[in-house]
């Protein structure tokens, strides 16, 4: 995902897990350098990992980072990023995308009327998660860093015996079996020829971000498309991510999922919930 | 040793003598844990196991190599500060990365836990391969199934992932009861709020097309004949 | 014996000890017979190794484990008269061979299968052993007969299999999806490929007969008007 790797958006984690590659070599290559923010999201593990990094730096403890400014610092981030043309998989984005919205909701004080999670909610999630994770990350140090078998302390070189214990005769794993049928099936199917992923945002890459949106939002109009635009499109991806969050937008408005408003030509469209939402997809006879 | 035998079973010393040659010549001769039931099956009649394993833990406890337990197993390895003489440089441990790692630990932590939980804590998808390498490792098993939606299959630890990482049993696990006390164990987030699951490729519908030029003309987005600036 | 060595050469016995330690974690750790010159070069300087592996025979002397000398190696040995607990179980442990975890879990995932589906679905054909072998591990059984020309046999899993292999039941396979979500699966499969969720041990299938007393002695199985073993 380097300036000069060649990955693509959404192309993500192959089956040759670059990512995986990447951690092996410490933590020692990877992030961003504090004054010059060069952007490398080649060492992170996804937004949420790219988040602690950040939170990191605030050099407070978890439960008292500023949202906020995390999420301020994120959005800056990811706008480095897209100025200097990185391509950045979709997760970051709609993590951007999130944030910006958290942002407006952390700035715009709260509506009586509003039932939705208030935006104080929306960051204690967030940091909740950010420290169950970074908990979960010293726990894998602990556990490393124990006496290793095979490492540190070692077992009978020269075993003189293997107690059986199961009354079979045979030995195999559950994994063994597993690792036998996938492969032989996967030995028979037919080897399609895999097409490259397309650089351009599909009808379902839009609507399936969008879906993932709506059911954060309330009876509220909110500009999400601004969001949306502003962060899941790279700029070379405009007109693409236009059209098909457009027709994605008009798609879940036929179903009854969302509502849209526009004030005018070239004005921002508001959405909000609509009434099927709730319900689950509804009907499809159009509209 | 075995002169101790001041417990509720009266033992003869001289039997518990012969069960603890028993218990050690079967743990010794083998590289894997042995459990006690494997071994109080072959003990002489009478003689109490547990009570045998721990005159025998007591007897190697200063020792170059020492008795460990492993759940309800049993099992010799060296002792610990003794690692820097055996280490040699062909030694060699599986080498895991950083991501795997952390998948491990979560599975260790959050037993019984489901693929979704698991990126749902660290917020992307688990690369493919991944469990496959801590199944494959010995470390990782599929545990059973989650009683809910969709059944999904359940991931736990084995026992040899207890013995490589030096661990009596999973409440050894490092920090576990304070992880517990702060209520980062617990799977809920406080607000029902979420932060959107990051989009897997495999997510992404397979039946669908993408957008073509022709697509983008007739929705008026693009001039005709222009070009699709990507 | 260790005991009148203070005057040959002066040791301190804490430090003895500690080679002590040494040697034994050096000779247990060994996949092979150690040599003295070996451990020496690994023992605190001024300590003699002969000394050392004096004291640690005479220690293991009398237990369950004995420390013997090859030429001038050592090594770890089970005392001579334990054997009797180290061979009870003659029964050798054997790796299922590649070909019969196929065969298995095919069986396991498709039954109710018959013999020719099987070789349908791994495109090879499948020696009668590799049948046998799983039967006499008790995991295959004969459940029944297909309702088709021929009535071949069809082929299950048993009680024994589920328990060997930690399932709860056979709805515990784990499906594509997991298979793919565990990375044993790799994505690039077409999109019709299925894997199919096996019907449970008891119910048969529609087109299912299941065995009688007759089928069985037909396939040899039981001696005529004799009793099913099971």
């Amino acid at each position: 995902m380097q300036a000069t790797g060649g990955k693509t958006p959404r192309k993500g984690r192959g089956a040759d897990a670059p990512m995986d590659d990447l951690w092996q070599d410490d933590a020692s290559g990877r992030g961003l350098h504090e004054e010059s923010l060069v952007v490398d999201l080649a060492g992170f593990e996804g937004p949420l990992d790219l988040l602690l990094h950040l939170a990191r730096t605030q050099k407070v403890d978890l439960t008292r980072i500023s949202v906020l400014a995390l999420a301020e610092q994120y959005l800056v981030f990811i706008d480095r990023a897209r100025k200097i043309r990185i391509e950045l998989a979709a997760d970051y984005l709609v993590m951007a995308a999130w944030l910006a919205y958290l942002k407006s909701r952390l700035l715009i004080p709260r509506q009586a009327k509003d039932d939705g999670p208030s935006g104080e909610e929306m960051a204690a999630s967030l940091a909740f998660r950010l420290k169950r994770l970074e908990a979960m990350r010293d726990a894998a140090t602990k556990l490393v860093n124990r006496n290793r078998l095979g490492r540190d302390v070692f077992a009978r070189g020269m075993p003189e015996h293997i107690p059986t214990e199961r009354r079979s005769a045979f030995e195999a794993s559950l994994y063994d079996l597993l690792t036998a049928y996938a492969s032989l099936r996967q030995r028979h199917a037919i080897t399609q020829v895999t097409i490259e992923k397309r650089s351009v945002w599909s009808l379902a890459d839009a609507r399936e971000i969008l879906q993932l949106l709506v059911g954060d939002f309330d009876d509220d109009w909110t500009a999400l498309d601004h969001f949306m635009l502003r962060y899941l499109s790279d700029p070379a991806e405009r007109t693409t991510a236009i059209a098909s969050a457009f027709a994605a937008t008009l798609e879940l408005v036929r179903e009854g999922r969302l509502e849209l408003r526009q004030d005018g030509v070239f004005q921002p469209i508001y959405l909000r919930r609509g009434q099927k939402a709730a319900e689950g997809s509804g009907g499809e006879e159009g509209g | 040793m075995g002169a101790n035998t001041e417990n509720a079973t009266v033992v003869d010393p001289r039997r518990l003598y012969e069960a603890t040659r028993i218990a050690e010549a079967l743990v010794f001769a083998s590289a894997g844990p042995v459990s006690s039931a494997y071994i109080a099956e072959r003990l002489p009649r009478g003689v109490d196991v547990l009570h045998v394993m721990r005159e025998l833990k007591a007897f190697y406890a200063g020792r170059g190599v020492n008795l460990v337990q492993i759940e309800d197993s049993w099992a010799f390895r060296t002792a610990p500060d003794m690692s820097f003489v055996i280490r040699t440089d062909e030694t060699e441990v599986r080498k895991v990365s950083r991501a795997a790692l952390e998948v491990l630990s979560i599975i260790a932590y959050h037993q019984p836990v489901t693929r979704a939980e698991i990126e749902d804590i660290r917020g992307v998808q688990t690369s493919k391969g991944t469990l496959d390498v801590l199944m494959e490792a010995g470390w990782v098993r599929l545990r059973g199934r989650r009683r809910s939606p969709g059944r999904p299959v359940t991931f736990g630890t084995t026992r040899d992932f207890l013995d490589h990482f030096g661990l009596e049993e999973l409440r050894d696990l490092p920090g576990l009861d304070e992880l517990k006390g702060t209520g980062l164990l617990s799977g809920r987030i406080p607000s029902n709020f979420q932060i959107p699951m990051p989009l897997g490729e495999d997510e992404l519908a397979e039946d669908e097309d993408p957008l073509t030029q022709l697509d983008l003309e007739e929705l008026g987005l693009l001039t005709p004949g222009g070009k699709a600036d990507e």
